[in-house]
């Protein structure tokens, strides 16, 4: 006969106030099985610990049940406790009398009674319950990063000055990201390539970093601590290694396509070097550009090649690396202007986007630094910037806050007035979200220093009049229709999780909010975890954010990969699915169902890999045989708490 | 027995991670609903077997709530999807043999939802006290 | 027009090749006209295989059997198994495929077609004829049935007495074969869900009244999912054997196991067991019939089955026995799946 | 004591037996006979068999043996037991067929004998059998006198009833019989010669009127023996589903199982009961082991047969089959009790 022992902790009045701590105690001290019920101010106290491992010794308990506040709280203190006693944790239970009890109702009879039935339903579960220990499994002391924006940089280079390896993959030509066609950052106005090429030349001669650009991840397995990532190695077609940046292939490429660097603001050829300071520094051969290889058809760039760097035979490469955590930074694009009906559909030559007039702020980009409207090169006199464009609105566009816009459009406007000193900056906005160190001086001083003129309000229409931009709006706070006839308009595009970030989170099991960024596995307390462990997440990939907080939360994922890497060994739960064998027909449906690809079949049976099971239970309730079960939560158990729930 | 003095007793099953999540948020936030519902935490609701929906009626339960995390909310990605198919057979096919549809119920409470917890759990019973005693799949004696 | 002629040449050449291990067919039986299962393991005993409307049986249910008996065997004989199956027969495979309970080499698959009829229902039949005995069954021409009795032949209307769930067929032709016997002929179903939608209709507690005088007359025999090739479990989930016993168990544990119902037939105890065997067939059922067929009380155990093929069907858009590569109906889902009933 | 009783006057004698429960078979919908307890309007002899037999009121599925209650204060069990036996109450059964009949007096040795079954006599004791002879078979595969039996046979009957049209003839076989004919004695005359004969004619048309028969029963029980190991188990079970149709609907199976039906497990609170089991389950002689001294369907036909056709022979001297052919009517697969025994002919030297 089992020997349970039952603990009911009045926690204060917290408990004792709605519950009569003494009746229940009285009423399990007759269930089956109970050989010993007690009650206790406060259960967690060291004094109401020993209650327990004295109970335990003397009473030569096998079973505890300790009637107190949420699991969430004090399982593992009560767990920790039965074990000092010379139990096996899993021989401890909690039953919750306090937050789904107590706490929630006023009739004490009928709280009680609760309590009790409660209390009696843990019993029947824990008398069930078998010893367990923590399974371990060794940790591949490796890391992989998605993403060569700033966070995955960062996260790259936090990761290998600890002392791991890391993957860093990117499935552009250069890392960079976003922040290296910035001009300048704001709120201190210095240039950003100038801070960020530092990092991308450490990252590309770090030993500990193995760079893989013109990459994609195409599919990963295992689990944490030991994921396994397939990486397809597209062709440059060009080895970087001969290439000495001559430059001479580009002269001869006949082929001219927009150039996405400068936002098709200028062009580039089909053999390209994305920028000057790329990294890795060489050329790619844009196959999609290219008149073909297969046969030769123009073959000009490998004829002027003094080095032989261009070689038409490289193939595509899956490459296979071991990691024992990821973290995804996969970044941000911008809304595409041609969503923007009211603003023209993207189709008006001088209507541009953020990173575009970031390009043409930028000194290295298509103007040289100087602000040039695209249709014919003039300086612009009025120039519109039009904020919150495809954000907070949920009708039509995106319903949250793109959060950096506010910001960069007051840069912006300054950077404008810097170039063109007798050009006025016009800004329309819903309102100002400056929050942040030095955020709201920064706008203050595009205000009065440099006379930008904030407009409150909504840009109805924007179009083409006689070599003008039209734009129409109202000021709601004098009430007015506003029209300008401006010379550019810069619409401060909404943020979205970058192209293809989708497909890649449904491969990595990664949860997406509604507007697609990845999901955290808390919104306070994990903001870097995601919910697949050893997954971590950071930058834009998470939510629209600024470089300094991308940058933050790089570090961050960072550090919570070391948590894993610096282990020997890491612990999973034991209570994981088991298979009854003989009841077995290897029909499959746990297979399907199983969201961890933990259950295989195996000559018509099927066997849990227990690292990969999170004991959810989804196969116990698909299969029609009770076959499968879950440890310490089986089928049987629960019935008997059923029985025990419905009195009897 | 008159419908006022009628306690109908509740079996629910709430999920680990959301409902029971949710379920004790209403208690730390100190809202008050009817103590006729018996919880019984369960990893997921995808792990909730016909099996037991049956049982529980079986035993005189007037009535069953299932309830996990919302559509795409699941800790364990899509196990409360295969609980919202497998359960809405459960519950077909208990109202086409008469079964009174209020018996059986299933919601998707959120971890931040103590709010919704209480009110459903105030409707539930609400819904089952004009109903009286489930004595139809009651095992007798 | 569906022959046997061709089936027997078929079965009697598959077994002077050695092709099969034995054929499971149709033969003539000694209780009044209704044809048997036969098992055929010689060439020369093919002829006693027969086709007509009383080949009421879904064969299917014996390769349970079959896969039960190979595996005890120590070297087993790896050659398939020949077996006579109709439209819903053929749809069993289709399931028993999917669930890989069996592997599509273990069945050489002789189908054959019941055209615009079907089979026909024992209880109906008795009433058209009251006192007088049938002793054969013919398919007429005219999709008719033609009735031998010792007062002389009858033509009846198939549609009168075939079986309810012939009338709601979906499919009255194999869905998989070898080789098949008889033509494609789908028949137009005007009321697919005729026979349930009488209880539908029903206020609750009508239905209710229904259920509870029939599942009261069940004395668990277990027919029905004794016959029922979905069925195929070792050991019933209902059934509290239903438990790995090893050396170490103790009779405290032996004792301790779930009984999820109880072992006395009555109405709680039974209402479990339809219940769980109904949810089980949810998406496996293939209206076979049989359970009906087999209930020696006449439970109307396909109005069960029957309404959660429509459930399946209306809410998740699945068909049952026509795919073996789709997933089962639980084990997949849509993000679209109606949820109007959760709150 | 022979008696005439009017047939327009069934129903006076049934309002007689005011202090009895009585029974007779009545259509339910599916248009299955079903023995229904019924009051005297409700009575009417005009019908075939029913599909469960009346053992299920002599033997029901599930008797209560004993209630139990054990409490246990921290460490104080107490054990209560409380012997439940069946309840007292005086029962006629109206239209008994002959072999049903005769099974229950096959019943009547299984449970006397050195261990007397309390619950089945209690039962059996305040039932009154009134079978009702066969004029024509009620089923396609009765064979009664293949087995010993006779469509007017009188084992185990209190009264036998015969149809002669517009009156019964009513013979009463036992003191409980006579004590029901007292009841209403002035309905009663006595038979006139030609009623006499008229039963005599009746019965010798009856038993030519039976269309099946197993020849030589008794040469088929004594080849058995040999054929214990024989591949022929095989063959004739392969068609076999393990369902208990059967056995339960046999008037004459009567195996069961006892177990504890708990309904509460603290304090542990419940009835022992038995309930009808059947050597067709696979589970029948399931060992705790986990070991199945019968796992084949093939050993489970050969044990339904031999116990049927030997092993009773041995202890009783009767075979444990009364030829009513329900097994052979309802078998979802067509197994033909009559068919596996001439098999066992041929076979047997």
């Amino acid at each position: 006969m089992k020997r349970t022992g039952v603990f009911i902790c009045h926690c204060g009045i917290n408990i004792a106030g709605t519950v009569d701590v003494k009746k229940v105690a009285q009423e399990l001290s007759q269930h089956a099985g109970v050989v010993h019920a007690e009650d206790y101010v406060y259960m967690c106290s060291d004094p109401g610990q020993n209650l327990i491992i004295q109970a335990v010794k003397d009473k030569k308990l096998d079973h505890v049940v300790v009637a107190c506040c949420s699991p969430n709280l004090h399982e593992t203190t009560f767990r920790n406790a039965s074990k000092a006693a010379g139990l096996n944790a899993f021989r401890c239970e909690i039953a919750n009398i306090r937050e789904q009890c107590s706490w929630v109702h006023k009739d004490r009879a009928k709280a009680t009674q609760k309590a009790t039935k409660i209390t009696k339903s843990t019993v029947e579960k824990v008398r069930r319950n078998e010893s367990l220990e923590a399974l371990s499994v060794p940790v591949t002391r490796r890391a992989l990063v998605i993403g060569g924006g700033i966070a995955g940089i960062q996260a790259s280079l936090d990761l290998a000055n600890s002392g791991y390896e890391v993957i860093l993959v990117e499935r552009s030509p250069s890392i960079g990201g976003h922040m290296i066609q910035l001009s300048e950052t704001f709120p201190t106005l210095d240039c950003s390539q100038c801070i960020l090429t530092p990092k991308m030349v450490e990252v590309s001669k770090h030993p500990k970093i193995k760079l893989m650009t013109y990459s994609e991840v195409q599919d990963i397995s295992g689990y944490v601590g030991n994921f396994k990532v397939k990486i397809l190695k597209k062709p440059t077609y060009v080895d970087k290694d001969k290439c000495n940046l001559c430059d001479e292939c580009t002269k001869v490429c006949p082929i001219v396509v927009p150039n996405e660097f400068d936002l098709g603001l200028t062009g580039r050829r089909a053999i390209y070097i994305p920028f000057p300071q790329a990294i890795p520094a060489s050329y790619t051969l844009d196959i999609k550009a290219c008149p073909g290889l297969l046969p030769i058809a123009c073959g000009k760039c490998a004829d002027v090649c003094d080095v032989k760097a261009i070689d038409y035979d490289m193939k595509p490469q899956i490459i296979e690396e071991d990691v024992g955590a990821i973290i995804v930074a996969t970044g941000y694009d911008l809304y595409d202007k041609e969503n923007m009906a009211e603003y023209g559909f993207g189709k008006i030559p001088d209507v541009l986007d953020g990173l575009q007039f970031e390009r043409l702020c930028s000194a290295s980009g298509p103007t040289k630094g100087q602000i040039l409207r695209p249709s014919d090169k003039k300086e612009p006199k009025e120039v519109v910037f039009i904020q919150c464009s495809g954000s907070r609105d949920p009708e039509n566009h995106c319903a949250y806050c793109s959060k950096i816009c506010c910001m960069y459009t007051a840069k912006h406007a300054m950077l404008y007035k810097h170039h063109v000193h007798d050009g006025q900056a016009y800004i329309f906005y819903i309102d100002i979200r400056s929050g942040g160190k030095g955020y709201e001086e920064f706008v203050q001083r595009a205000v009065e220093e440099d006379g930008v003129l904030y407009l409150r309000g909504k840009v109805s229409k924007v179009f083409e009049e006689n070599g003008k931009v039209k734009v129409w709006g109202v000021d709601t706070l004098t009430g007015k229709h506003i029209e300008i006839a401006a010379d550019m308009v810069v619409l401060a595009q909404a943020m979205r999780p970058s192209q293809g970030a989708q497909e890649l989170a449904k491969k990595l099991k990664l949860a997406m909010d509604k507007d697609g960024f990845l999901a955290e596995a808390h919104p306070k307390l994990r903001p870097v975890e995601s919910v697949t462990a050893g997954l971590f997440l950071a930058g834009a990939a998470q939510a629209p954010k600024d470089i300094p907080e991308a940058v933050a939360q790089a570090s961050g994922a960072a550090a919570k990969a070391i948590t894993i890497l610096s282990q020997e060994r890491l612990y999973h739960a034991p209570t994981v699915a088991r298979v009854f064998t003989n009841l077995c027909t290897g029909c499959g449906m746990c297979v399907q169902v199983c969201p961890y690809d933990a259950i295989a079949l195996k000559d018509g049976k099927v066997e849990v890999n227990e690292v990969l099971c999170e004991g959810c239970g989804t196969c116990s309730a698909t299969c029609l045989r009770s076959a499968i079960q879950v440890k310490n939560l089986s089928q049987h158990q629960v019935h008997e708490m059923i029985n025990a729930c419905l009195g009897g | 027995m008159k419908a006022e003095e009628f306690e109908p007793r509740i079996v629910a099953f709430l999920c680990k991670w959301c409902s029971s999540a949710g379920s004790d948020l209403a208690g730390v936030s100190r809202m008050e609903y009817p103590a006729n519902v018996v919880p019984i935490q369960v990893m997921c609701s995808g792990s909730v077997s016909p099996l037991y929906i049956f049982s529980a009626f079986n035993r005189g339960a007037d009535g069953v709530l299932v309830s996990g995390c919302h559509p795409g909310d699941c800790h364990y990605i899509k196990g409360n999807f295969y609980a919202r198919r497998r359960l809405n057979m459960v519950k077909k096919l208990l109202e086409y043999v008469g079964l009174e549809p209020e018996r059986f119920q299933m919601s998707w409470v959120s971890a931040a939802e103590g709010t919704k917890y209480t009110q459903i759990i105030k409707d539930f019973v609400k819904e089952l006290k004009p109903l009286g005693p489930q004595t139809k799949l009651r095992r007798t004696r | 027009m569906a022959k046997i002629e061709d089936l027997k040449e078929e079965a009697r050449k598959l077994l002077r090749e050695g092709k099969v291990k034995y054929i499971i067919g149709y033969g003539v039986g000694s209780n009044g006209c209704m044809a048997n299962p036969v098992f055929i393991k010689r060439p020369e005993d093919v002829d006693v295989l027969i086709w007509d409307p009383t080949c009421v049986h879904n064969l299917t249910r014996f390769l349970v059997d079959e896969k039960r008996r190979k595996a005890k065997e120590k070297q087993p004989d790896t050659r398939p198994v020949g077996i006579i199956v109709k439209g819903c027969d053929s749809r069993a495979i289709v399931v028993l495929l999917q669930e890989k309970f069996i592997d599509r080499k273990d069945v050489y698959i002789l189908g054959v077609s019941c055209e615009n009829a079907g089979v026909m229902d024992e209880k109906k039949l008795a009433k058209k004829l009251g006192a007088k005995r049938p002793r054969k069954i013919e398919l007429g021409n005219k999709g008719q049935f033609i009735i031998s009795t010792a007062e002389g032949k009858i033509e009846v209307p198939a549609a009168e007495i075939l079986a309810e769930r012939c009338l709601e067929c979906k499919a009255n032709f194999p869905v998989i074969f070898d080789v098949m016997s008889g033509d494609k002929t789908k028949r137009i179903l005007e009321k697919p869900y005729g026979s349930i939608e009488q209880i539908e209709k029903l206020s609750p507690e009508e239905r209710w009244n229904f259920w509870k005088a029939e599942l009261d007359k069940c004395i668990r025999c277990y027919a029905c999912r004794s016959v029922c090739p979905m069925c195929y479990c070792d050991e019933c989930v209902v059934d509290s054997i239903n438990m790995a016993v090893t050396p170490d168990t103790t009779a405290e544990e032996k004792a301790d196991k779930t009984k999820w119902i109880q072992r006395s037939a009555e109405f709680s105890e039974n209402f479990v067991y339809h219940m769980v065997r109904a949810i089980h067939l949810g998406g496996r059922c293939i209206d076979c019939g049989e359970c009906e067929r087999a209930c020696p009380l006449d439970i109307p155990l396909r109005f069960l089955n029957k309404k959660l093929e429509r459930e399946a069907r209306e809410l998740f858009g699945y068909e049952v026995g026509f795919d073996d590569s789709q997933p089962a109906l639980i084990s997949c889902f849509k993000d679209s799946d109606p949820e109007d009933f959760i709150r | 004591m022979e008696k005439i009783l009017l047939k327009k006057t069934l129903p006076q004698w049934v309002k007689q037996l005011a202090s009895y429960t009585v029974f007779c078979p009545k259509k339910d919908k599916e248009e299955r006979w079903n023995y229904t307890e019924i009051d005297h309007e409700g009575i009417d002899l005009n019908f075939l068999n029913t599909t469960v037999p009346p053992k299920k009121i002599l033997f029901p599925q599930k008797e209560i043996f004993l209630e139990f209650i054990k409490t246990d204060e921290s460490n104080q069990e107490t054990l209560e037991i409380r012997e439940v036996l069946p309840e007292k109450k005086a029962t006629v059964i109206f239209g008994v067929r002959p072999c049903d009949a005769r099974a229950a007096w096959l019943l009547d040795k299984v449970f006397s004998g050195e261990f007397t079954d309390p619950y089945y006599w209690i039962r059996r004791n305040q039932t009154v059998l009134v079978g009702l002879a066969c004029h024509v078979p009620p089923s396609e595969n009765c064979f009664c006198p293949s087995v010993e039996g006779s469509p007017f046979s009188e084992e185990g009957l209190d009264i036998l009833i015969t149809d002669l049209g517009d009156k019964y003839f009513v013979k009463s076989l036992t003191k409980k019989g006579e004590q029901l004919i007292r009841a209403a004695k002035q309905l009663f005359q006595d038979p006139q010669p030609e009623d006499l004969k008229k039963v005599k004619t009746i019965r010798a048309e009856s038993v030519k009127k039976i269309n099946r028969q197993l020849k030589d029963a008794r040469a088929v029980s004594s080849k058995l023996k040999g054929l214990f190991e024989s591949p022929l188990w095989d063959e004739e079970s392969m068609s076999c589903i393990r369902c208990g149709i059967c056995t339960y609907l046999c008037p004459s199976c009567h195996c069961f199982d006892i177990s504890d039906e708990v309904e509460s497990a603290s304090p542990l609170k419940g009835n022992r009961v038995r309930t009808w089991d059947t050597c067709q389950f696979p589970d029948f002689t399931m060992h705790s082991s986990g070991h199945n001294p019968r796992p084949e369907k093939a050993s489970r036909l050969r044990q339904r047969l031999f116990h049927k056709f030997q092993y009773f022979v041995e202890t009783h001297g009767q075979f444990q089959c009364v030829g009513c052919g329900r097994c052979i009517s309802l078998c979802p697969v067509g197994i033909d009790i009559i068919r596996v025994l001439e098999r066992v002919n041929e076979h047997g030297k």
